[in-house]
């Protein structure tokens, strides 16, 4: 019993998370932008229990201080390439090869953005390039707006998640549209990943409870004033609220609902 | 010969390898482009031409 | 740096939570209120990590199997008596002498409620009864309305801790009104307990995000579906709430901050 | 002499002992009022007058 | 017909607001509070429609120039003193007892601030104060708490109307707690006026359609850029927010309602 | 100066409604479908002071009692048809020729729905469908999803205004995403229509108040209870927040700011 | 010679205008067309072929 | 004999209606306390006492 108890307290351990041909414990991934250097990522990355963490793919860069792989291996999570920075499908689809080609890896978090301020996605080049990868073998998690229809033609053209943000990446503005978040859910057949927006632990939260199926997050653990620190506390919201999302919650209601009853009230 | 390598003019660069090690020491975990095509490792020592564009890539923090 | 990540990840390690002369490094409270049976209440309590959990005080009941005690002595708990049904302050004090003489527990959680369909508090007889119990000595845990004076007012009465409502009790709304809870909060000087109307983990999150000390709550686990599980999603809750809170959230931004630089862009 | 218990008129009750034994067996956790007034279990054994209420309390689940 | 139009759509035809023993076809009432000077109020009283101004009353300005009671009275509108700025009940008793010598009105706008950051109201002294002014005759107009339960009990008292918050004074946050609002609005058996709090034009519609009977703002007006549009504004959403809750909103669905019929669609 | 007041008291009198080559005075553009009969609807055309009315293009129903355009003719609005039901862009550009044809107007409002619970659009076909319409003469008023890039693109595609969505049709659900909403307007070149979703007043204040020139709604009028009542309040909510915007509101406040100066206090 | 008229199959119906009169009197706001295209009402007398499909569309309440 | 004014010490006072003089020529919508009581208009002749303390208040703009 006290096993069957810690089984029931443990929602992650009867329901990994599956990603095309991978498992996962963790429900968590960790965006590697913006931490301060490799050691308090490294901190973070443990602290948050992940086991998949994404890198851009930049020019290499003749003064940097070490590498960015020796981290990330040596806390032994793997790696997940994005195409961020890209405007076209075309560029994006070359961005996604030559990551195939550095990293060895035919997964890619498929990001076509469509403009500057905001970084949103460009639904149409978005669309395109998850086309043009999927045929080419490629792993595709896009980065998607929260647009129930486009996550369905994201899935229908093969991806195996769809990833659609919270807010804009970097806002930490939380689920904008919880509505459209819940109807992407009820309808996917692929993991649903709440990507970018996230900025504190009971936004996280709010995703899991929605019926996503993981949260991938950066700047709000990145660059909070202590790192490690969020990053236990995304840990253990993306747990809470998928506990949540499995326990049933109790309805909403307008009146009260007495959890000490009158009964047996004494005449005093 | 005029090659650009990560948006740099230099000299002396008649292959991929040659454009790699001007601009890092490091081999995992790096990936090259020529004029905007991916050329895989198996290739990297066929000779470059005049005016061609490298881009020497690695991983970089991103989210 | 493993020992190290440890301490930073638990954010109890170095910040217990004190009321009065006792210390817990649980900062959930658990009402057992609501529970189909004594079986699945003590499953709740263990899998919530709780360390201290509410009754009420009732007419002994000739017909009934088993004790409350029992169980929750066999959790190894500790139990505050409530004043629940009360709704003048000359009754919940004779309930609060009552206990302190059934339990041996100077403790009480005040409830003086004013309206039978939202059972809110009523400010006027519940600060009556506050100032009256403290002087009779008591530790008094009062449950109020999200009201900031009605809050100062009470701690000014000597009460250990503040108990302001997320929204009626059984409702499950949440935290109906966070400006007013993070008021709270910003002047309490004693541990302010963000008491009835959570439903989910979010929601006790978010109570902790604001500043709460701790969250107390009943219909939310055991009125759930599967409750062991929601008090393991609450006992998240409010350690990622909690950990969030002193982390040091990143600024709420109109539009995107980068989590990948365009620096270093490869031009494809 | 007519006492009444947990709302209930009774018979045979003569000090607060019997009023608690006359609804439970249990000693812990008990907690008496008279006429509203709590009682200290030391006073348990005082005899009761006629139409004397008495409450007999004890822990049952609450928010 | 084109005259039942017109009074179908003027929800204030068949519907004025009665307070005691007066009766007005405008449900706002309008603070004068943070004008710039007595011109852009005019200016702003004429724009806004409403029939009824708070004044508060101070120490004779031997350097003021013109009146404010001029203004009042060239405007055409009532005048209602407040007690603004009291801290007892004692001050605001006295407070009012001025008043009615000052202006020869025996209605007040109660306010006993308990707190100088918030100005939110002391409900125990508030309530105390509230009793005395009624025993003395004066028609008394509460400013308070969106305590369900305090509001009942001014309205015991003999409040003639009972005047919630939507937030604290001058925040502009508007209704922070539309769910003590509504249960307000439910069980008042006076008018419930909407103070203080308010910022813009969705805010008081909003207030009027949890079931507000007026809405009294100063500060969204009279400190806005163009102080006469917002009073405009202010007038319009009040009567907009009226006729909503008058006709029967549909209700909310989370899925879609076909507006256009899908029967007879064309084979194209 | 009464002059003035007036000038300054209709925020539309300085500020008409264009679209294309067309003025309008009123900002409220009205959906027919879903009333019960056409006296019903002819009584909301008129209480919505609307000038613009929107239906669709369905087979002739030999049963049909009165006709639709002489209930428009008779109230003196101008027709707007729409693609409603179409699912593919080739189905709209189609629909879209026969209602020049019909009504002799080269005014579209573009609809092809990607999801048939949720009718939410498809952004791929209503692209599409936009180009090819604005290449062919058409006047395109696209019903978007609230994506600002996908606005964006609309707008470059020529489209005549932007129509983004509140939520869902029929759902009543009101500006689900404000973020979004205020992001389309502030980038802009062309009038953004709030369409869809609205469910009563304080709705409609809010979309005008994030920046929308305009608002269509349909349900939210014809299946009110009493749809001439609430086509009145909609009149006055749309310009209410229209003249809330461009009075410049005050900014939110954490704390209280006194509408009544504690300057010239008597000592009581 | 079989004709569909809004989804029904007809008997002598030569032209759209013959199409158009089954099913309404109204000319005012119709539209038609043949076999998924517009046919402006210049050419409502060219003659029909067997199977075509005519669609004669008006305007319904619609949001 | 020192007589306080809205807050000011002020020689010459002798009554109520000489407090008022001296800060206002308002008559209309004034009122007057006197130690915290309002005195209504009618007593404001009646001589004041050596530290007596006069409030002469009006309507300013307020919420």
């Amino acid at each position: 019993m006290p096993q069957h108890a810690t089984a029931r307290t443990d929602p992650t351990r009867d329901a990994d998370l599956k990603i095309a041909d991978k498992t996962f414990t963790s429900r968590l991934i960790l965006g590697t932008g913006g931490a301060a250097n490799h050691a308090q990522l490294a901190e973070a990355i443990t602290a948050s229990g992940t086991e998949l963490v994404t890198v851009a793919l930049r020019r290499v860069d003749p003064g940097a201080s070490g590498s960015l792989l020796d981290v990330i291996e040596r806390c032994g999570v793997e790696l997940l390439p994005n195409t961020a920075g890209c405007f076209t499908a075309e560029q994006a689809v070359r961005t996604a090869k030559l990551a195939r080609e550095a990293f060895g890896t035919n997964w890619i978090k498929l990001e076509v953005i469509g403009d500057e301020d905001t970084l949103l996605p460009d639904p149409v080049e978005l669309l395109d390039a998850a086309e043009t990868l999927v045929a080419d073998g490629f792993t595709v998690l896009p980065y998607t707006s929260d647009d129930p229809v486009l996550a369905r033609r994201l899935e229908d053209a093969g991806c195996a998640a769809v990833m659609p943000l919270a807010a804009p990446i970097g806002t930490g503005l939380g689920v904008r549209n919880p509505h459209n978040m819940a109807l992407i859910c009820e309808n996917a057949n692929v993991p649903v990943v709440c990507d970018a927006g996230i900025g504190t632990a009971s936004d996280a939260a709010l995703a899991m409870e929605l019926g996503c199926s993981a949260v991938l997050l950066a700047t709000a653990v990145t660059r909070a004033a202590d790192p490690a620190l969020m990053a236990a506390a995304m840990r253990d919201a993306v747990s809470a609220g998928r506990a949540a999302r499995l326990a049933g919650r109790i309805p909403k209601r307008h009146l009260a609902n007495a959890s000490s009853s009158f009964e047996g009230m004494a005449d005093l | 010969m005029k090659i650009e390598v990560n948006g740099e003019a230099r000299e002396g660069i008649a292959t991929i390898t040659d454009a790699v090690a001007a601009v890092t020491t490091a081999r995992r975990g790096i990936a090259v482009a020529l004029n905007g095509e991916v050329v895989p490792r198996s290739e990297w020592d066929r000779p470059l031409a005049d005016g061609d564009a490298v881009e020497v890539l690695t991983a970089t923090q991103g989210g």
